[in-house]
C-alpha cells in the first residue's frame, strides 16, 4: 500500500494555477526528487503534502488517512500529520525563529514534551549530522544562507518525522556541503525514511539514485522515473541535465 | 563522483516516532493565519477595486470628498439632511459594478450591524428617536468610509495625502508601512506555518510562542528595514516617492466637489434660516 | 479601544486633533534629530507602524476560550524610541482607519491621542523609573498595563462626555448615548480585567527576546541635551487651553459637581454624580470655574493653563537624572 | 587604474569574523565569480563593496574614491554610489516591494525622474532580457522562488548601473535559466560592464569564463584565478569542483 497517494490534485492560486490533475503514488522509504522548470508547482506540492495548504481539488491520502481540510481543522489530527511529515522551506529564513541554533533544534522535541537529556542528545546528534555543531549557540537570523539551511534541516530532523519534505535544500551550500547533505538524506533513507526533495542540481543529485518526478511548465506531471528506468533512456538523461 | 562513507544514525532517529495526540483547546495559530491570508490578499491588489475610467478624480479631491461627506453627516441632525446626503452617496455607489456593490453590501450591513448592537441598549435610557438617528448618520457614514476604500489604491491615498500638504515625515512612514505590511504578513504568516508545522502538540507556553514570534518579526524586520531601505536607496529612492503621474482632469475635479461645496455653503448659511 | 466614527461630537474630535498636534509637532522635531543619529530610524517608523498593526490583528488565546489583541503602544516605545513611537503608532491608526475601517476618520485624533500618545507616553514612563530602579521589566509590565487602562479611561472619559456635550434641545443625546457612568466602567472593566494582563504579558515577552538576542537593538536613550522640544510642546498647550471654551458649550470635562450632576439628572441618566468626581472636582473650586477676579474668561484659562505646566515641569525636574553628580 | 580596490579589508561581526584583511582589485569590465566555503564572506564583501556597511577596517576605494561611513553619511554621495552599483541580495524577498512586477521594475527609473515613455520601454526591455515578460503583471512576493531571482536582477538592470553585484544569482534557478542569465551577464559584460557575483556553481559559471576569486573558511582570499591561469592548473580546477 503506497503511503502517499494523490489523485487528481489540482491546486489554483488566486490568479494563476499551481498544479494541475497530478496523480502521484509515493512508498515507504522512497528518495524522490522533484525537478522542473521555474514555477512549475514544485513548492505547492510540497505544501500540500506537508498540510500547510489543501488541494482546491482531487484527493490527498497519506498513510491510509484522507488529508481534507476538515481533518486539517482539527488541532490534533494536524498535531499528528505534523509529527510525521517534516518540512525544510525553500526560504529558510521564515523557519528559524528562536534565540539560539541550539534552541531552535531543541523547539520541536520540547513541544512532545521529551526529558531534558533526551532533548540534548538530539540537538547534540542534529547538529553533528548536518555538520553545524559549531554553530551551536549563533543566532539563527544571522547566520549566512548556506549555513541557515543546514539549521533548518537539523530542527526538522530532531522531530523524526518519517516523511522529509526538503524544497530546495541543496540551494546556497557548496557542492562538497551538497554532498554530505545528499549522504545523510541517503543514510535517513536506508533507516526507513522517505525523503521528497525539490532540486535544480541533476548532477548532484544523481548520485544517490533517487526517482526523479519530473513537472512541466504546464504545472503537470511529465515524466516519473525511477533510477534504473533513466540509466536506460539516456535521451531524458540529457534532457534532464540541461533542465 | 564518490559518496562518502555513510554516516552512522544516533538510534532516536532510526526508530519511528511513537505517535502521540494531546487534546487542545484552539488552535491560535490557524485562526491567525486566517486572518493573515485575508489581510495579504487585500494588499496584494494592485489596482483599486473600482476604477472608472471616464470619471477619474485626484486623489486629494477624494479624500477631501470623503472628509465632507463624513463632517455633513456628523454635524447634521436633520433627517432631511441625511435623506440627501443618502441619495448622493447611493448615486455613487451605481457606479460600482454588481460584484463589487455585493461586496460593500455585506461589510456595510456587518459593520452597522455592530454599530447598532452598541447603541441599542441605550433604547431603554433615552428612546427610540436616537437609537434611529444614531443607526441612520452611523450607516451613512460607514457607507462613505467604505466606498472611498473600495475605489482608493493605496498610492492614491498617499498622494492625496501628499497634495493635502501632509507633512513628508508621514507620508514617508506611511508609504514604508503600507509596503512592509506586505512583507511583514507574508514574513509572519510564512513563519507562523513553519511553527505550525513543528506545533507537534499543544504550545504548552502559547504566550512565550507568541512573544518570540513577534519578538523574531521586530529583529528581522529590523535587519530588513536596513535591507530594504538600502535596495530602495539603491534604485534611487530618496526619501520621497516619485508616483506615475495620474491623468486627472481638474474640471472633473471641480464638477465633481460641487454638489458637496453646494452642500456645505447650505448648511453654513442654511442655519440661519432655519433649514437644518 | 479604536472609536469609530459618531461616536463623538465633531467638536471633540477637533479639540482631540488639536490637542495632540502640538505632541505631533514635537514628536517630528525628537524623531528628526533621532534619524540624523541613527539612519535607520527612518525606515524604522515606517516598519514600526506595519509592525503595530500586525500586533493589533492578531488575535491571543485568552483562558475561557475567546481572544483578545495587544495594541503594542508600550513595547514600540521601548523598542524605538517613545517620540519615534508616536509616530509611527499614530500612522498606524491613520492607516486602519483610512483603509481598514478600525476607528473612524473623524475619530482619528481621539484615537491617536489614546493609543498613539497617552499609551506609549504612560508606559515608556513606567519603563524608564523601572530601568532606573534596575528593574527594567517590572516597569515594563507595570507600563504596559498601566499604559493601555489609562487610554482605555480617557477613551472612556470622551465617549461618556458625549451626552453632556452635544445633545438636542429635549436633552436626547446625538452621539454616544451613554454617560460616564456606562462608558468609564465599562472600558475600564474590560481593560482592567483582560487586555491589560493581555498587552503587559505581551509586551514583556516580546522585550525580553528582543532584549536577549540583540539588546542593541532597543532603543538607546541619548543623554538630554536640549529641552526644546519640551518648551514647544508645553507652549503649544498653553496656547491651546483656551480651545476648550470652544469646545462646547461649556469646557469640556470641566464641571462644577452640581452643574454635572445638574445634567446628568436632566438625562435622567443617573440622579447622582458618580461619588469619585464629586471629591475629584474639588480643586475646582480653587479657580471657581477658571474665573479668577475679574479677568476675561480665557486670561483665566491661560493662567491656569501656565499653572498646570509649571507643575508639570517641577514633576519632569523632579524625576530627571542629574548631569553632575551633586556631592 | 582600477575600478574597485580594496586595502586589507576586514569586517567584524557582533561576535564572528565576516572578513579578514583582504586585498583585491577589480577592474571596469571584469567578470568576477566569488566562491568559497559556507559563511566564508562571499555576501559580506558583497554588502561592503555596495555600501551597505563599511569595513571595519581597511581601505574601500571605488572609482578614486574613497568609501567611507562619512562619505556614506551624506545622502547625495550615497545615492551617486548607488547609481553606478546595484547590488541583487542573497535573498531576493528584501529587494521586491512593490505591487505589481511591472511598478517593481520601474520603481527606480521613475525615482530618477526619467519620461514615462522611457521607463515602459526600460520595463519591457528588462523584462524581456530576464525572460520574465510573462510575470510583468504578478504580485513580487507571490511569484516562485525562481521567477523572483529573475524579477530582481530585472529590477537592478532597469537603473543600468555600471557595476552589477550578485549574490548567488542563479540559486534556485533551472539549469537552463542558469545558462540564459548567465549568457545576459555575458552579454552585459560585453557592453562594458563590471560583474560581481557570488556563485556555488563552479560547473555552470566556467562556461563564462570569469575570474575566479576563491575564500577559505578563514575569511580570507585563497586564491585568485583568472580563467586562464585556471586552465593550466587542473588541480586547481579539480578543487573547485568539489568546493
Ligand atoms: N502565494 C502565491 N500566490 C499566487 N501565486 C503563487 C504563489 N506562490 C506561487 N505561485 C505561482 O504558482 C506557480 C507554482 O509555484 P511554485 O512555487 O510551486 O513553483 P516551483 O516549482 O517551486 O518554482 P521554483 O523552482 O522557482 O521554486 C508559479 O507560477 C508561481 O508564480
Ligand atoms: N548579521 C550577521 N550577524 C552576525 N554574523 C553574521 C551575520 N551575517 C553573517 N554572519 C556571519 O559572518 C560570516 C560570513 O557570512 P556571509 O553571509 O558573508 O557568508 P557567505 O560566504 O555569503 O556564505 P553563504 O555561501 O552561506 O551565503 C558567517 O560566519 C556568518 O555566520
Ligand atoms: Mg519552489
Ligand atoms: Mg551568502
Amino acid at each position: 500500500m503506497a503511503l502517499i497517494k494523490l489523485t487528481n490534485i489540482s491546486y489554483d492560486y488566486p490568479n494563476t494555477c499551481g498544479l494541475d490533475h497530478l496523480n502521484l503514488e509515493i512508498n515507504t522509504g522512497d528518495f524522490i526528487c522533484l525537478m522542473g522548470p521555474n514555477g512549475s508547482g514544485k513548492s505547492t506540492l510540497l505544501r500540500i503534502l506537508s498540510g500547510l495548504e489543501t488541494a482546491s481539488q482531487g484527493d490527498y491520502q497519506f498513510d491510509d488517512q484522507a488529508i481534507t481540510a476538515a481533518y486539517l481543522a482539527d488541532p490534533q489530527d494536524r498535531q499528528r500529520l505534523h509529527q510525521q511529515i517534516g518540512l525544510v522551506f525553500q526560504n529558510t529564513d521564515v523557519q528559524l525563529f528562536n534565540t539560539s541554533v541550539a534552541d531552535e533544534v531543541a523547539f520541536g522535541p520540547r513541544q512532545l514534551g521529551l526529558p531534558e537529556a533526551e532533548i540534548a542528545q538530539r540537538v547534540t546528534d542534529c547538529l553533528e549530522l548536518t555538520h553545524s555543531s559549531e554553530l551551536r549557540d549563533r543566532v539563527p537570523y544571522q547566520l549566512s544562507g548556506g549555513e541557515k539551511k543546514r539549521v533548518a534541516l537539523a530542527s526538522v530532523l530532531a522531530l523524526n518525522p518519517t516523511v522529509l519534505l526538503l524544497d530546495e535544500p541543496l540551494n546556497g551550500l557548496t557542492i562538497a556541503a551538497q554532498q554530505q547533505m545528499l549522504t545523510l538524506l541517503q543514510t535517513l533513507q536506508a533507516a526507513g525514511k522517505t525523503i521528497i526533495m525539490a532540486s535544480h542540481n541533476f548532477k548532484q543529485v544523481q548520485a544517490v539514485e533517487p526517482r526523479f518526478v519530473i513537472f512541466n511548465a504546464d504545472h503537470q506531471i511529465q515524466a516519473d522515473l525511477t533510477a534504473a528506468e533513466l540509466a536506460t533512456q539516456p535521451e531524458q538523461q540529457a534532457e534532464l541535465l540541461t533542465l | 563522483m564518490t559518496t562518502k562513507q555513510p554516516n552512522n544514525l544516533p538510534t532516536w532517529l532510526e526508530q519511528p516516532n511513537q505517535l502521540t495526540s494531546q487534546p487542545q483547546r484552539h488552535n491560535f495559530l490557524a485562526h491567525n493565519q486566517q486572518h493573515l491570508q485575508h489581510l495579504l490578499a487585500r494588499l496584494s491588489q494592485p489596482l483599486p477595486a473600482v476604477q472608472s475610467k471616464r470619471w477619474q478624480l485626484s486623489p486629494s479631491i477624494s479624500l477631501l470628498r470623503l472628509g465632507i461627506l463624513i463632517l455633513l453627516i456628523a454635524l447634521t441632525n436633520n433627517t432631511g439632511w441625511l435623506w440627501v446626503l443618502g441619495l448622493l452617496l447611493a448615486g455613487h455607489l451605481l457606479q460600482l459594478s454588481p460584484s463589487q456593490l455585493r461586496r460593500f453590501s455585506r461589510s456595510w450591513l456587518l459593520s452597522t450591524l455592530i454599530a447598532l448592537l452598541v447603541v441599542l441598549p441605550s433604547y431603554w435610557l433615552v428612546g427610540p428617536a436616537t437609537v434611529l438617528l444614531f443607526g441612520f448618520k452611523t450607516g451613512l457614514i460607514l457607507a462613505s468610509t467604505q466606498y472611498y476604500r473600495l475605489t482608493t489604491t493605496f498610492q492614491e491615498l498617499l498622494s492625496g495625502l501628499k497634495t493635502l500638504h501632509c507633512p513628508n515625515i508621514f507620508i514617508m512612514t506611511l508609504a514604508i508601512a503600507i509596503t512592509y505590511l506586505r512583507m511583514l504578513g507574508h514574513y509572519l504568516l510564512q513563519t507562523m506555518m513553519a511553527l505550525d508545522m513543528r506545533m507537534v502538540a499543544p504550545a504548552k507556553h502559547p504566550y512565550r510562542l507568541i512573544g518570540t514570534l513577534f519578538g523574531n518579526l521586530f529583529l528581522k524586520s529590523h535587519a530588513y528595514a536596513l535591507e530594504l531601505y538600502a535596495a530602495m536607496e539603491a534604485r534611487g529612492f530618496n526619501g520621497h516617492y516619485v508616483n506615475q503621474p495620474a491623468t486627472t482632469n481638474r474640471w472633473h475635479d471641480m464638477l465633481t466637489l460641487t454638489p458637496y461645496l453646494v452642500l456645505v455653503a447650505v448648511f453654513i448659511f442654511g442655519r440661519t434660516y432655519g433649514i437644518n | 479601544m479604536h472609536i469609530p466614527d459618531n461616536y463623538l461630537s465633531p467638536a471633540t474630535c477637533g479639540t482631540l486633533v488639536l490637542a495632540v498636534a502640538p505632541v505631533w509637532t514635537v514628536a517630528v522635531i525628537k524623531v528628526k534629530a533621532q534619524i540624523k543619529e541613527k539612519r535607520e530610524t527612518l525606515p524604522m517608523l515606517g516598519i514600526a507602524a506595519s509592525l503595530a498593526f500586525l500586533i493589533m490583528m492578531f488575535n491571543l488565546p485568552i483562558p475561557g476560550g475567546t481572544t483578545a489583541h495587544a495594541v503594542g503602544g508600550t513595547l514600540l516605545a521601548v523598542l524605538i524610541g517613545p517620540w519615534a513611537a508616536v509616530l509611527a503608532l499614530t500612522v498606524t491608526v491613520l492607516l486602519q482607519a483610512l483603509l481598514f475601517g478600525d476607528g473612524g476618520i473623524l475619530a482619528f485624533g481621539a484615537n491617536a491621542f489614546n493609543m498613539a500618545v497617552i499609551m506609549p507616553m504612560v508606559g515608556y514612563a513606567c519603563y524608564r523609573v523601572g530601568v532606573k530602579f534596575k528593574h527594567p521589566k517590572v516597569g515594563l509590565f507595570i507600563g504596559a498595563y498601566l499604559g493601555i487602562n489609562v487610554a482605555a479611561l480617557v477613551a472612556g472619559i470622551e465617549l461618556g462626555l458625549q451626552p453632556l456635550l452635544a445633545h438636542t434641545a429635549s436633552g436626547a443625546p446625538l452621539y454616544c448615548p451613554y454617560g460616564l457612568n456606562v462608558t468609564v466602567p465599562a472600558m475600564l472593566a474590560a481593560h482592567l480585567l483582560v487586555a491589560g494582563w493581555v498587552e503587559a504579558i505581551f509586551t514583556v515577552l516580546v522585550y525580553q527576546f528582543v532584549h536577549k538576542v540583540a539588546p542593541t537593538n532597543l532603543y538607546q536613550v541619548t543623554p538630554q541635551r536640549s529641552r526644546r522640544p519640551w518648551a514647544y510642546l508645553l507652549g503649544g498647550l498653553v496656547v491651546l487651553s483656551p480651545l476648550g471654551l470652544l469646545a462646547s458649550n461649556t469646557a469640556w470635562g470641566e464641571w462644577s459637581p452640581a452643574e454635572l450632576k445638574q445634567r446628568l439628572a436632566e438625562q435622567h441618566i443617573s440622579q447622582q454624580a458618580p461619588q469619585g468626581m464629586v471629591q475629584g472636582l474639588h480643586f475646582k473650586a480653587l479657580f471657581q470655574d477658571y474665573t479668577i477676579g475679574n479677568l476675561p474668561i480665557s486670561v483665566g484659562y491661560i493662567l491656569s493653563a501656565i499653572t498646570a505646566v509649571l507643575i508639570f515641569l517641577l514633576l519632569m525636574r523632579g524625576l530627571q537624572h542629574d548631569n553632575q553628580t551633586t556631592k
